[in-house]
């Protein structure tokens, strides 16, 4: 372990998410390894967002009241909070969506709102081509189906190479002139799997199309700057990155947001409306049609400066050495086969894995009886499993407040579960 | 092994998993489905061959793809319903599906569903309930259809 | 006042909002009369939202393990609280969204995102009429314009007399054999004007046109029943009934949710997940993409409780008295002009009004600084303000903790404005 | 009155707002621009006439819809404005939008933005901090577009 992780005082962490000495049965303490699915939130952002309620709760940007401001100033605070967490030059590039579903179809659906006044770029026609990847979440794929569907453009994908990584080779044929959209994941969330987002960028520039990132693993487990990435839009999840629920965050350059058309309408998000025609703010207000998730806003931020505290680099380090012993334990169990790479650090902390003639429902009882809560089934990548030829799998995920122990018992319930199965006549 | 698990995993389960009854698909057939468990990819093709003018449920065949509960409660269900009438039977889906809804509340009448009072201990989780379900769910889907074709 | 509203315990019920008891300035206790842009809510409300995060926060429908079920318990649970909350036959027939905004984009949307196997009552397209009325929020009139421009329909509108009613004259020419979908709202946020719901719906059945009931307003301060109403798709806001922001309902009958093509597509909402193509879930799933407002549904609920305890008949009664005492209070004012029917309670707690003379802004700023907190500007109603020539008005809104007392506050903040800007040279 | 409100209302902007210099669209201009603010529906249409090479105001005409403070506002830079070359003028505008986005922290210098010092009382308050700085934002809209044409 390296010096960093071994600060990381992970005892200290726990005390500060009280649903961690929650009991599921009398003897049964709660091993939580399914924060891939959703994180469980400190007191520090349960705290910030009920101070909001209890003080300054109001409407937003409706309202000249000084109530109506100090709420203002709490949600727009809160954006700037994220803007720097995620490393994005301006605030105005950061929109509040509900989730990061919610960003991702937001995308694509103003991508296909355009008219003739849109430039080309931002706009997505028949004959044009849209990239996805072949372990994307259904997320980031589904969108785009439908994005194809409606506008007669053309869905293809990267396919994805028995060692869980991208399949570049063909990708000088994958990508043409004809390509309006390069969208894919930064960390699948069953392989763990980190893409190699430059190479993407890079492919992509050169024919003019745009990239989207799906951030919705990688940004709550690693350090994270939307500028150093050279991506067009990222999309995320608060509750992925310990907080609320009922917020997603759009990133996206401000000069392509300055001229994206508008995806949700309504109120808030307009310029001038009469009864017949309607003109639209600018970014961010543009993509934020009716009252915003504003409390949600004040809990993600208060989340930004809980993981900032901890230090994404040594949170990235902690979760590393977990992912690591994880591997290594469930390499020694026979019957066990990981889905994703191998070795950490060239993955994130998500683990996948199949159990030999045991379906993922099952393995999963017998690690929930222990106290061990995983996430079975497939994920919402259900093409990434078809190509591994499973109908699910099994996930363990690192969230800051795992300990080595948990790791352990984690790793003893897989070798108890085919143990236990085994024993059944 | 621990009481929750010997409560699910029961002898019962774990040999209608291991050598389910009446499995695979077979001719002839009135009606096929084809149910997906959205949450989980687990997947079931059953077909429904009816007899005595739609009285009589003469043969039940299935493919299921699914866990130990899934594939145990299709060939229980299959070694329940066939032969008998859809009169007769109708009892036995509804107190199934009651039992199994009820988070342990009710207890299962073995006269009714036989076999399948095994799978009761899955009752207390709600999604290894749609796993219990999901046959029964085909096969009321197969019968409605079969219906509509007769009619 | 009649029985109901003596037995109304105000003090009692303002206990339970502890926002209440906040000062503006050392000397100035906050008078909230806002509640139409947003609710406070009750600590019942966020005691039920962290209870959930601190005992059963997990992913819903996605995992198998105990605390999955909980929080999907917990999640579906709240599901039916509010399909019984608004008379819903069924919970199927309820789909959380974001906010009402989401709600009747969703409906917009899915209405123009139909192929040749939908069922032409939910496809609009070209020649199609929409019929809208001249009293709609942004976020019911925006939403059909978009629709309208994608599909090449034609949007119409019911106008609105001088007695802010809706005119309902030429309905016999406005709705025809080509209009689709007649979308209104239930009670004005502007007027407080209650539509007559059973008119439009007979218009709208007698050529088979959907009707979509904006109900954000309505649902939280009346007793509410969507069944009785005869509509087809009713939209509200969590945060307007006591409820959390980040939370929204769309109510839809079961039988057109069951062939609406889907809107936001993601995890949670399909059937199967090729790369190529994908099936879709049944209603209410398939209208939920990604994680949901877990902890937010779980507030709704709380929400409908507290209101349910409390009595929607006693609610309307208590809300009813301080609106006719506001509406009289503010008529005995020279220069004061209401917006909206003279007279509760043929209307509902909005009381909008010009002070002749005075931009609703410095209005608003002399009310905030006697601590009187209401809104200012078109409220997202700005073809209403037009139609009355205003460019913005006043807005007081009155909810279950309104006191006499801040009623007649108001009132006389309203005199002093008056005088105050009288004084001034 | 309370102190608050004397802060917002001193007799400046009261009497900016009552006869508002420069009022009124006036010939010749280089460029107009439309402003509104979309949360309360006000307006401003601003002229600009650019002298000796696009180098010297000339002339700055308005017609605002709004409340006393952005009236006041509009009139107040005007005046400030007419007659003075761009680039004195920038840092009075730098000056005044950083104090009125202070939220009170930063004292105005009256030498550099005149009159528009009774302004900084609504710097407290956000929502009136948008209405002070409309005409202020139309001015410059209206300055890129003139510099646009010129280039
Ligand atoms: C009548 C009406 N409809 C719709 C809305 C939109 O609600 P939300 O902003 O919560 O989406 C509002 C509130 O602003 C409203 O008053
Ligand atoms: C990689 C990835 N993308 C997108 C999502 C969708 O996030 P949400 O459900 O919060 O919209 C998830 C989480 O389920 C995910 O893991």
């Amino acid at each position: 372990m390296s010096a960093l992780s071994r600060e990381f005082d992970v005892e200290a962490i726990r005390a500060d998410f009280p649903i961690l000495t929650r009991m599921l049965d009398p003897d049964t303490p709660l091993i939580y390894l399914d924060g891939g699915a959703t994180s469980q939130r400190p007191r520090q952002v349960i705290d910030a967002e009920v101070a909001y309620l209890l003080h300054d709760n109001a409407a937003v940007k409706r309202g000249a009241h000084r109530m109506a401001g100090l709420a203002t100033d709490a949600y727009e605070g809160a954006r700037e909070r994220i803007a720097d967490f995620i490393g994005a030059p301006s605030p105005d590039e950061v929109v509040f969506t509900k989730n990061a579903t919610e960003a991702l179809n937001l995308v694509a659906y103003s991508l296909g709102n355009g008219d003739d006044s849109t430039p080309a770029r931002l706009r997505v026609r028949e004959g044009d081509e849209i990239l996805v990847t072949e372990m994307e979440h259904h997320a980031n794929l589904v969108p785009w189906q439908e994005l194809a569907r409606r506008t007669g453009a053309r869905l293809r994908w990267i396919p994805v190479t028995d060692d869980f990584t991208l399949d570049l080779t063909d990708l000088g044929t994958l990508v043409t002139e004809r390509t309006k959209v390069i969208a894919f994941t930064h960390q699948s969330n069953v392989l763990g799997t980190v893409n190699p987002v430059a190479a993407l960028v890079e492919a992509a520039r050169a024919v003019g199309a745009l990239t989207v990132l799906d951030a919705a693993q990688s940004a709550p487990h690693m350090p994270f700057d939307v500028a150093a990435l050279g991506v067009d839009f990222v999309a995320l999840s608060g509750h992925k990155m310990l907080g609320p629920t009922g917020i997603g965050v759009l990133w996206g350059r401000y000069e392509l947001l300055a001229e994206l058309p508008p995806f949700l309408t309504g109120g808030s998000m307009i310029e001038m409306v009469h009864m017949d025609r309607s003109t639209f703010a600018e970014p961010p207000a543009r993509f934020e049609a009716g009252t915003p998730p504003i409390s949600q806003a004040v809990g993600l931020a208060a989340a930004c400066d809980y993981l900032d505290a901890l230090g994404m680099e040594r949170i990235a380090a902690h979760e590393q050495a977990l992912t690591q012993q994880a591997l290594t334990g469930l390499a020694a169990i026979d019957g066990v086969r990981i889905i994703g790479p191998a070795a950490s650090p060239s993955r994130a902390g998500a683990v996948a894995f199949d159990v030999a003639g045991r379906h993922p429902h099952d393995v999963g009882q017998v690690l929930d009886s222990l106290g061990i809560e995983v996430r079975v089934g497939h994920h919402c990548a259900w093409p990434l499993h078809r190509r591994f030829g499973v109908h699910g799998t099994t996930r363990a995920s690192f969230s800051v407040h795992t300990t080595a122990a948990e790791v352990d018992a984690f790793v003893h319930g897989v070798a108890h579960t085919i143990d236990f199965f085994g024993s059944l006549s | 092994m621990s009481n929750q698990l010997s409560a699910l995993y029961t002898e019962l389960v774990i040999e209608h998993d291991k050598r389910p009854l009446h499995a695979g698909l077979r001719e002839p057939f009135d009606t096929e489905v084809h149910h997906v468990n959205p949450t989980c990819g687990d997947e079931i093709t059953l077909r429904l061959r009816l007899a005595e003018g739609g009285e009589r449920i003469e043969d039940i065949s299935y493919d299921a793809v699914g866990c130990a509960m899934s594939r145990a409660a299709a060939s229980m269900m299959a070694d329940l319903l066939i032969g008998r009438t859809i009169e007769e039977v109708a009892p036995a889906q509804d107190h199934f599906e009651a039992a199994m809804r009820s988070r342990g509340r009710l207890e299962g009448d073995e006269d009714l569903i036989g076999d399948s009072i095994a799978l009761l201990g899955a009752a207390k989780f709600p999604a290894r309930v749609k796993c219990v379900l999901m046959p029964w769910k085909a096969y009321q889907a197969a019968l409605v259809e079969a219906r509509m074709l007769g009619a």
